[in-house]
């Protein structure tokens, strides 16, 4: 596999790159192309992979994910756990102890203080923290010294490595931002986008939505990196521009994202100036049926809501016989090559929450023809659409506009045409469909549609938030200004009372059988989220850039400190 | 002078006089023919070429392909065939840039021969024309779709909704140009003593805009509308990129066009054709348009 | 059907002008107040009986084309009456104004201009009836030719367009024009300034045969003086706004009074070298002064070869110094301004041009 | 002029009062929204709290006063600190822009200079073509030069920018290797070497803009040269004796040139608009890709300012072009 | 006054086409004519008689395409201008060649100051530096009578009246003191008493410069008071030809004598009816094989319809130096229908 190929590649360079050798800023200047531009660098102010991921080269927390999803040290000493007292057994207190003689980009201390002023940050109530979710259930930040940090919580917390760990969650120092709390927080433009930290880079220049310079931080803690004496992130253009610039051009060392079809992939492939990096996270693409009727005939406010039950896909048997016409391998192989595989699961990762259900990856016309059949939709009119009790199987098909999705639609639409459903298409712009604006019709959340199409993953390691999405409660509907996550408005109470279980429990293993159920729940029993493919992340690196390897658990740039320049 | 015979028939039709001036233009000619020929191949096409309909799995078996006799311009990463697509979207494409030229043609006529036919009008409509000029087109063309999309879908179906919406989307952002051109014309005309003559008749004001005033603007309008044609089949195709256009199974030659850029390195011909179209779609109508223009002139008809 | 009408037994003029005043507002400024005018004309007054023909001749720019315009309306005259066939057409709603129309037609300067160059002949002349008649087709296009017929144009032309035309064959269709709707009373503003000298003749004898078989009432303007003088019954001069003098044309071609009325008779150009040789032109210096910004006395007075102090501070009035002759002049003492007997020599000769 | 200049002036005012409050309107009711950034991750409470603090969620007409204030006074105002250094703005609210949470008007400054670098100069490359091609066009009317002008300028209207974009890219960067495909923005010219890696970058997005601008203008060139060619103080001048150049290139070309050049300055505004598309494309950080990138993230604040002082240029430009018009024909006078 | 050794200019055997897509116009018709030193020859004609096109060829203005100078040599002082190159013949135009066309509102370039158009020929040809041009146009424009002529130099022609501007026209033309200047209707567009003035101004100038004039009109009267010699065009070629007073007096072709017949005259005895020559000029779409003239000809006969007839003089002296006629009608006849 080309993963590990390149994974492999990466890891023989770091074990062929000598830490002695090395030597602060000896490499010069990395290009890194990150064609979504970052607008600002603190990642309590956005939550755009763009601004996180460069904010991370300035701003670390206690703890990151490493590759493989797993927790590792980066301002903390250690990692805490139940084993070794970190975390009480009650589960409801975690204990975090600092490196000692950290410093700040500017030479001051790093303090226990410096973290609960984020706290304090992010949990303003008028501050709008991108944030606040890495924060919840957090009941006080104790310092009871300069290097330890107490979090307790409200409730016990099977999963306390949220606060200040990834890089979405870092320490802000608290001298630079003491006067950005709450309504004041837009108006520290300087902090904002000069942000000190501890990470390897500081920033020296920032153009909003463009370009970041960045220059080897003189207080890093390693003394010995990063070998970059400056790293250079610019925006612009799109994923086959930016693929192109690594790949074809060599203008750039890096680039961000590089999502382009497998054509491109293997053509700027063969040009040979560098490789593509892919990884495989929790970004599932799927189908979501609407369990509810989105027919316009409806009075506004009663379209996909919950008093009305969808005409026909609350039938299990039609939702199943769409999943079996689909093949998912001819999905991969047109949209996303290498950087995409077949799914049938809403939680393909990591290895503990997955299940192992593979009975969609073949794809099943007849079976699906068959089940139709017999649970009495059949086409008795001729017209090529199958019909029940007058009812026919007429879908309106919508996602976001994007090439990818569009070949998928056109793709599925054959597929259940074959079937003997009717399809039509629909693909809104992406800041409508996920603008969530409550007055617009074409929002995903409203789903005034059959059945969509859109990709969405967790983030960090556990996906207890994630499935708590389909719980009865989050359904989204004009009371709560269609602003729930239950998307296709699944509501099962055994669902439910499985999801409150799994936020009591604690032991991992337990709690990977639960996900597990809970993933197939939505999935191969019920066939409301018809997932399609584990999409991969695809991004590009020069051959002569050393060090890098892709994470798909924090941020891209994760081990910038350990990038280098291969002579 | 003495002829006694009454009621002699004209010489020859007006329509008759106007198609022999223009088969004189030789460009305008060749501008009919590629125009005819593009419609026969997008209208008729489909009844004459079709290649077999294939199962999604057999169609990728075929993807990518060059030209052959059996897809004469290829098949795209779908393994759908080029031509077929060409032809689907050559309907759409000339329907939206003739449909769109229209409206905003008429627009623009209409607001011009006001602005500068009544003076008091012409401040207020001249500032109207700067407004919309300085309207950031993007947002109002998405607040258009919002509002109307699925009102005009309910009433006409998507897809007939989808070309009501752009074609009226695109004309009611692209009138300001021969708008302002009119006027200028306008207000010379206006000054032109048939126009006095007319009045001195007692012509109302409709009257005199109507056969006066209209048929001499024929020539800049002529100009304004084959350039908007242009401007409509290309932003379609932004539209369509933008998802506020058709529905996406519904090829245009604008979203061919920019489908295959992502291919353009391995597969040229998959802009060459697309492009190609466009390029000959405006070329004609240039042509076609010059020679209107002579032939609806009896001044040079004449000759 | 074009046949002669009774000559109208009326003992009031058909067209009455009274005090006519036609000023082009100037505005100015940020707030574009109105600051001026520029007067076109400026209390103009003079009959026309009915079957007769009135000259109003002048150089470009004094206001004649004007005149005839105010006249039927085109512009909306600033101050005066215009009565004509007992109705005073500067005050008529726009609804009668346009019931009126037919009555008063005009025939303009330039044949291609007036004419649309997208219309045919017969659309042309037929415009008038579309306006004004709900006649079938067949009946209009009859009249079409009939109109055709009287203005000598073959009825073959009646699919051609304008362009295919010569100049007086172009006037010939505006005059069918003008004809349509059977007038009384025809402006002809300068029907011949555009032609040949060949067709002008065509042009005059066509107007002068007409008005003899229909009765028609001509107000012709002209700069042309010796057309002028064929044509008309009785000629007005007009400068910079105003009458000069208002004669019955033998009287002004064999002595006219005022000396801008002389002066341009003078300058006609004699067709016959040996008259011409012994002909003493008057040659008037400079151009005419602004409209928008006339002299304060009488207009001529900046050109005007016999000059008085008088005449740059007062304006003079148009009186009748003779029957039927009406003069502005001040050479023409009235009884009232006779008080001043000053020397119709000029004491001082101004003729620069003013160009302020 | 000077009075007729105010007059416009200030007929200006209730013309971009009225624009503004469009512009306002139509962007606030246009369907996307700012939380469509935000990633799916995040969950709904957290959504709405970041929008509150956006100020999202405030009536329509105060957020349009408040802009306004803020447009008209407070960035003046600001502008006049930094010039100065005093303080009168301090603790005013400037206008903020939803991205990057920091005013708009430093981010507008720090665009402008590129895009009047590059689109400036595919501007002027654009009528230095032009002029000529018109020129010579009208000049050989029909010649087989102005039949491939023609052409040239169909093709130039027809083909979008994001294709010749593209197509420039793959021949010059990637098979060529001649110049780079994005645009370093850091670059500061300070040396010859800096400058001729200036001119190498901006050689691709000026050419694909320049090629379009030509088109229109050749077009706009030939017609007017035409309409002059025939008048009579053309003959005249060939009357005089003088030479066919000066001919055409004197009497011919300063009177076509008049309603060409308010044609140029119409397009002017175009310029500080930016290229959308191209900027986009080779990652020029300029007022265009600042719009496109405002509109995809749904900045209201940032797009409703770039959009009105679009408004402002247009309209002060037409004022200009109006006003050029004047200048350079005698014959008009305004007053 | 033919006495004198060599005409100034000499044109013999002329013929212009135009083509147009409906075919060809033959504008004008193997014209020949001579002009004297210092001599004023008027020529008459209606419009489209070739008058106009006739002087354009001779320095070769007309826009070619679609004019096309097929035939005939135009010498002046002896050199054919035909056969010059356009570096040679532009040396002529303006230099020893001047012309006053028509229309003053727009023969003059509106962007251009009065002074710079003046002085643009006395830079090109006789190679004056700017101080110099500008003293000699201000010398020209007080010869027209432009008073306060040096402040003038800086107005722009829409600040000059008709009259005015066709002063300066003639101030052009003037110049480099031309040998021939040719005025293409420089009255028609003006007034009646602008005119005067005009033509005043011209007589004088003629006293004082001495250079020879064409002046093209179709207005009689204003030949009369002004020609030497008059030539009378029709159809795109000559009909007569003769000295002032003889061609007045004594009329030889029908369409000369119907010509001074329509022309109601200011003093004497006015006609109840005017005199009119019926029917249109001739569209000269073809060379013509007939007299030109013979649709509208009252004295029409069969000759007429067979040939177009050449010249013929009628006074003894060689065709073009006396009274010419090109008319098939026999002199005698042409006493009984003497003009009144």
């Amino acid at each position: 596999m080309k993963l590990t190929t390149a994974l492999l590649g990466a890891a023989a360079a770091l074990a062929f790159a000598p830490a002695a050798f090395a030597e602060r800023g000896a490499d010069g200047n990395v290009n890194v192309l990150y064609w979504q531009a970052p607008s600002i660098l603190n990642p309590y102010l956005s939550s755009g992979t763009k601004d996180v991921e460069t904010a991370s080269l300035i701003l670390e927390g206690l703890a990151g994910f490493d590759d493989k999803g797993v927790v590792f040290a980066r301002l903390a000493e250690s990692v805490p756990t139940v084993e070794n007292g970190g975390i009480t057994a009650d589960l409801t207190q975690i204990t975090w102890k600092l490196k000692p003689g950290l410093l700040w980009s500017d030479g001051t201390p790093v303090t226990s203080a410096d973290a609960k002023f984020t706290y304090e940050y992010c949990t303003h109530p008028e501050g709008g923290c991108a944030q606040a979710a890495r924060y919840e259930g957090i009941a006080a930040v104790e310092t009871p010294d300069d290097l330890t940090i107490v979090i307790n919580f409200a409730a016990p917390k099977p999963n306390p490595y949220t606060a200040f760990v990834g890089g979405t969650s870092p320490i802000l120092q608290a001298a630079q931002f003491a006067n950005c709390l709450g309504a004041a927080a837009s108006t520290c433009t300087d902090q904002n986008f000069m942000p000190i930290g501890t990470g390897p880079f500081v920033v020296t220049e920032f153009k909003v939505n463009d370009t970041v310079s960045l220059a080897a931080n003189p207080n890093y803690r390693d003394p010995a990196k990063p070998a970059f004496a400056t790293m250079t992130i610019k925006g612009g253009g799109d994923a086959g521009a930016a693929a192109r610039a690594v790949m074809e051009t060599g203008e750039f060392d890096y680039a961000w994202n590089t999502q382009i079809n497998p054509e491109q992939q293997a053509q700027m492939t063969a040009a040979g100036k560098g490789v593509l990096l892919n990884g495989f996270g929790t970004l599932v693409e799927r189908i979501e049926m609407n369990m509810t009727n989105p027919s316009p005939d409806l009075p506004e406010g009663e379209r996909s809501t919950t008093k009305n039950p969808h005409p026909f896909l609350s039938d299990i048997n039609v939702r199943k016989a769409l999943s079996m016409a689909i093949d998912r391998q001819i999905l991969v192989d047109i949209g996303y090559g290498s950087a995409g595989r077949p799914t049938c699961n809403l939680v393909p990762a990591p290895e503990m929450f997955a299940s192992d259900n593979t009975g969609c990856l073949t794809q099943d016309m007849e079976g699906a023809k068959a089940l139709l059949e017999s649970s009495g939709w059949v086409d008795a009119d001729g017209d090529g659409v199958r019909e029940k009790d007058g009812m026919k199987l007429k879908i309106l098909y919508q996602t976001s506009t994007n090439p990818v999705r569009q070949d998928f639609q056109a793709v599925i639409k054959d597929w259940w045409t074959e079937l003997g459903v009717e399809v039509e298409l629909k693909n809104i712009d992406a800041s409508v469909f996920f603008g969530g604006d409550a007055g617009n019709p074409d929002t995903f959340q409203k789903f005034y549609a059959d059945v969509e199409m859109y990709a969405n993953n967790f983030d960090g390691t556990d996906p207890e938030p994630y499935l708590a999405q389909y719980k009865c409660d989050k359904i989204p509907g004009p009371d709560n200004q269609w602003q729930g996550e239950n998307i296709n408005r699944f509501c099962d109470p055994a669902y439910d009372a499985l999801v409150d279980e799994l936020s009591k429990t604690a032991d991992l293993a337990k709690r990977g059988e639960i996900a597990k159920k809970l993933n197939d729940m939505l999935t191969k029993d019920s066939f409301v989220v018809v997932a399609l493919v584990d999409r991969g992340r695809l991004s590009a690196a020069s051959n002569t850039l050393g060090g890098v390897v892709l994470n798909t658990w924090d941020t891209e740039l994760w081990n910038a400190e350990n990038w280098f320049r291969m002579k | 002078m003495t002829d006694s015979d009454i009621g002699v028939a004209p010489p020859e039709t007006l329509r008759a006089a106007v198609w022999g001036q223009f088969r004189k233009h030789r460009g305008a000619v060749f501008g009919l023919v590629v125009l005819v020929l593009l419609i026969v191949f997008s209208v008729l096409g489909p009844f004459v070429w079709g290649p077999e309909k294939l199962s999604v799995a057999e169609a990728l078996k075929s993807k990518n392909l060059g030209s052959s006799f059996v897809h004469p311009m290829g098949t795209d990463q779908l393994g759908r065939d080029t031509m077929q697509r060409m032809m689907a979207a050559g309907k759409v494409s000339l329907a939206v840039g003739f449909v769109a030229m229209i409206i905003a043609i008429f627009l623009g006529t209409l607001v011009g021969v006001l602005a500068g036919y009544f003076r008091r009008l012409d401040g207020p409509l001249m500032r109207l024309t700067d407004m919309f000029l300085a309207l950031p087109l993007i947002p109002l063309l998405l607040v258009m779709v919002m509002l109307f999309r699925d009102k005009i879908a309910r009433n006409l179906g998507p897809e007939m909704g989808a070309f009501v919406l752009i074609v009226f989307a695109i004309g009611v952002t692209s009138w300001m140009h021969a708008a302002r051109i009119v006027r200028g014309e306008v207000l010379a005309l206006k000054e032109r003593e048939y126009v006095l003559a007319s009045r001195s008749i007692g012509a109302t004001s409709r009257r005199v805009i109507l056969r006066h005033i209209l048929p001499n603007v024929v020539s800049p309008v002529m100009v304004a509308a084959t350039l908007g044609v242009a401007e409509a089949i290309i932003t379609e195709s932004v539209l369509s990129f933008l998802g506020l256009g058709f529905p996406p199974d519904f090829p245009t030659w604008g979203r061919l066009l920019y489908e295959g850029l992502e291919y353009m390195q391995l597969y040229p011909e998959r802009v060459i054709f697309p492009g190609l179209a466009i390029s000959l779609t405006v070329l004609s109508v240039n042509y076609i348009g010059d020679g209107l223009r002579d032939a609806l002139d009896p001044r040079i008809r004449g000759r | 059907m074009l046949d002669a009408r009774p000559a109208p037994v009326t003992t009031a003029p058909l067209i009455q002008v009274e005090d006519l005043k036609m000023h082009f507002p100037i505005y100015s400024g940020i707030l574009r107040r109105h600051t001026g005018d520029v007067k076109a004309v400026d209390g103009v007054s003079f009959f026309i009986n009915a079957g007769e023909t009135l000259g109003l001749v002048g150089e470009s720019g004094c206001g004649k084309s004007t005149v005839g315009r105010a006249l039927l309306r085109l512009y909306e005259p600033t101050a005066g009456r215009v009565i004509i066939d007992g109705e005073d057409v500067a005050r008529l709603s726009p609804e009668a104004l346009r019931k009126k129309r037919p009555t008063m037609q005009m025939v303009f300067q330039d044949p291609q201009a007036s004419l649309n160059p997208r219309m045919t002949l017969s659309r042309i002349i037929g415009e008038p009836l579309d306006e004004h008649t709900d006649w079938t087709d067949k009946k209009k296009q009859d009249w079409i030719y009939e109109l055709m017929d009287s203005v000598g144009l073959n009825r073959r032309f009646a699919n051609r367009f304008p362009h295919e035309f010569s100049g007086g064959q172009r006037q010939r269709i505006g005059i069918a024009r003008a004809l349509a709707l059977n007038p009384k009373f025809i402006v002809c503003d300068e029907p011949i300034a555009a032609l040949d000298v060949s067709i002008q003749a065509q042009v005059v004898n066509l107007l002068e045969d007409l008005q003899d078989r229909l009765g028609l009432t001509y107000l012709f303007i002209s700069h042309d003086l010796s057309m002028v003088r064929h044509i008309a019954d009785r000629v007005a001069v007009m400068y910079l706004g105003k009458i000069a003098e208002l004669s019955p044309r033998d009287d002004l071609y064999a002595r006219p009074l005022h000396p801008y009325a002389e002066a341009l008779l003078s300058a006609v150009n004699e067709p016959d070298p040996v008259i011409a040789a012994k002909r003493r032109r008057i040659i008037l210096k400079g151009d005419v002064p602004s409209p928008a910004n006339p002299p304060l006395g009488c207009n001529f007075c900046t050109r005007c070869p016999r000059v008085m102090d008088i005449c740059r501070a007062v304006k003079p009035d148009l009186i009748e110094v003779e029957a039927g002759r009406f003069v502005a002049c001040h050479l023409y003492p009235t009884t009232a301004a006779a008080g001043s007997t000053g020397a119709p020599e000029a004491t001082e000769r101004n003729q620069q041009g003013v160009t302020r | 002029m000077l009075t007729y200049t105010l007059r416009r002036l200030l007929l200006a005012i209730p013309t971009l009062l009225l624009i503004s409050l469009v512009i306002f309107l139509l962007v606030d009711l246009a369907p996307g929204s700012p939380a469509s950034e935000i990633p799916l991750t995040v969950p709904p409470e957290v959504r709405m709290k970041i929008l509150e603090a956006l100020g999202v969620n405030e009536p329509l007409h105060v957020r349009y006063l408040l802009w306004l204030k803020q447009f008209f006074w407070v960035e003046p105002l600001n502008g006049f600190d930094s010039l100065f250094g005093t303080n009168f703005a301090e603790g005013m609210q400037r206008i903020i822009s939803y991205q990057s949470r920091s005013p708009v008007f430093p981010l507008i400054g720090e665009r402008l200079p590129q895009t009047l670098t590059v689109i400036g100069t595919a501007y002027l490359l654009g009528v230095v073509i032009a002029l000529p091609i018109g020129i010579y066009s009208a000049y050989r009317q029909y010649s087989l030069f102005d039949q491939f002008g023609t052409m040239f300028a169909m093709i130039g209207f027809s083909v979008p920018t994001f294709f010749t974009g593209t197509l420039f890219i793959i021949i010059f960067a990637v098979w060529l290797g001649w110049f780079p495909t994005k645009y370093d923005t850091t670059l500061v010219v300070a040396d010859w070497e800096s400058f001729l890696k200036q001119l190498r970058q901006m050689a691709m997005p000026v050419m694909v803009l320049g090629l379009a601008n030509a088109a229109a203008i050749s077009r706009y060139m030939r017609s007017s040269m035409l309409e002059n060619m025939g008048q009579d103080y053309v003959r005249t001048a060939r009357a005089k004796g003088l030479d066919e150049q000066v001919v055409v290139l004197k009497h011919v070309l300063r009177n076509s040139l008049i309603p060409v050049v308010t044609v140029i300055a119409l397009g002017i505004p175009s310029i500080f608009g930016g290229a959308i598309i191209t900027e986009n494309l080779f990652g020029v950080n300029g007022i265009g890709s600042a719009l496109i990138q405002a509109i995809r993230g749904n900045d209201l604040p940032m797009v409703q300012t770039l959009a009105f002082i679009f408004a402002i240029l247009i309209v002060a430009f037409n004022l200009i072009a109006d006003l050029l018009y004047g200048m350079l024909d005698p014959r008009i006078r305004y007053d | 006054m033919a006495d004198r050794a060599l005409p100034v200019l000499e044109v013999k055997g002329l013929r212009t086409v135009f083509r147009t897509r409906g075919g060809e116009i033959h504008a004008v018709n193997d014209v020949s004519f001579h002009l004297e030193r210092g001599e004023l020859l008027g020529v008459v004609g209606e419009s489209g008689s070739g008058k106009s096109v006739t002087m354009m060829s001779l320095i070769r203005l007309l826009p070619a395409p679609p004019a096309d100078i097929r035939n005939g040599e135009v010498l002046l002082n002896g050199a054919d201008l035909l056969k010059m190159t356009p570096e040679e013949l532009r040396k002529v135009r303006g230099a020893k060649v001047g012309f006053v066309f028509q229309d003053p509102m727009t023969s003059l370039n509106p962007v251009f100051t009065i002074g710079n158009q003046i002085m643009e020929p006395l830079r090109a040809h006789m190679g004056m530096t700017k101080a110099e041009a500008e003293t000699r146009a201000v010398e020209l424009l007080d010869l027209v009578g432009i008073p306060d002529a040096r402040k003038r130099l800086k107005a722009y022609p829409h600040q000059f009246s008709g009259g005015m501007r066709q002063r300066v026209m003639i101030a052009i033309a003037l110049a480099c003191d031309p040998d021939v200047l040719i005025a293409d209707e420089p009255t028609t567009a003006l007034d009646v008493t602008i005119q005067a003035q005009i033509l005043e101004l011209v007589k004088e100038l003629r006293q004082k410069l001495g250079m020879a004039i064409i002046w093209i009109t179709h207005d009689l009267g204003v030949i009369a008071g002004i020609a030497d010699r008059v030539m009378v065009m029709y159809g795109g070629q000559v009909v007569e030809q003769a000295p002032v007073g003889e061609l007045f007096a004594n009329p030889q072709h029908p369409y000369t004598r119907a010509l001074l017949k329509t022309v109601p005259k200011i003093s004497g005895g006015r006609e109840a009816r005017l005199k009119v020559i019926e029917g249109q000029p001739p569209i000269l779409t073809q060379a013509l094989m007939a007299c030109p003239f013979r649709n509208r000809c009252e004295y029409r006969h069969e000759a007429c319809d067979k040939a177009n007839p050449a010249r013929r003089a009628i006074d003894g002296r060689p065709v073009g130096r006396g009274h010419d006629v090109a008319c098939h009608w026999h002199a005698p006849a042409a006493q009984e229908v003497e003009h009144a």
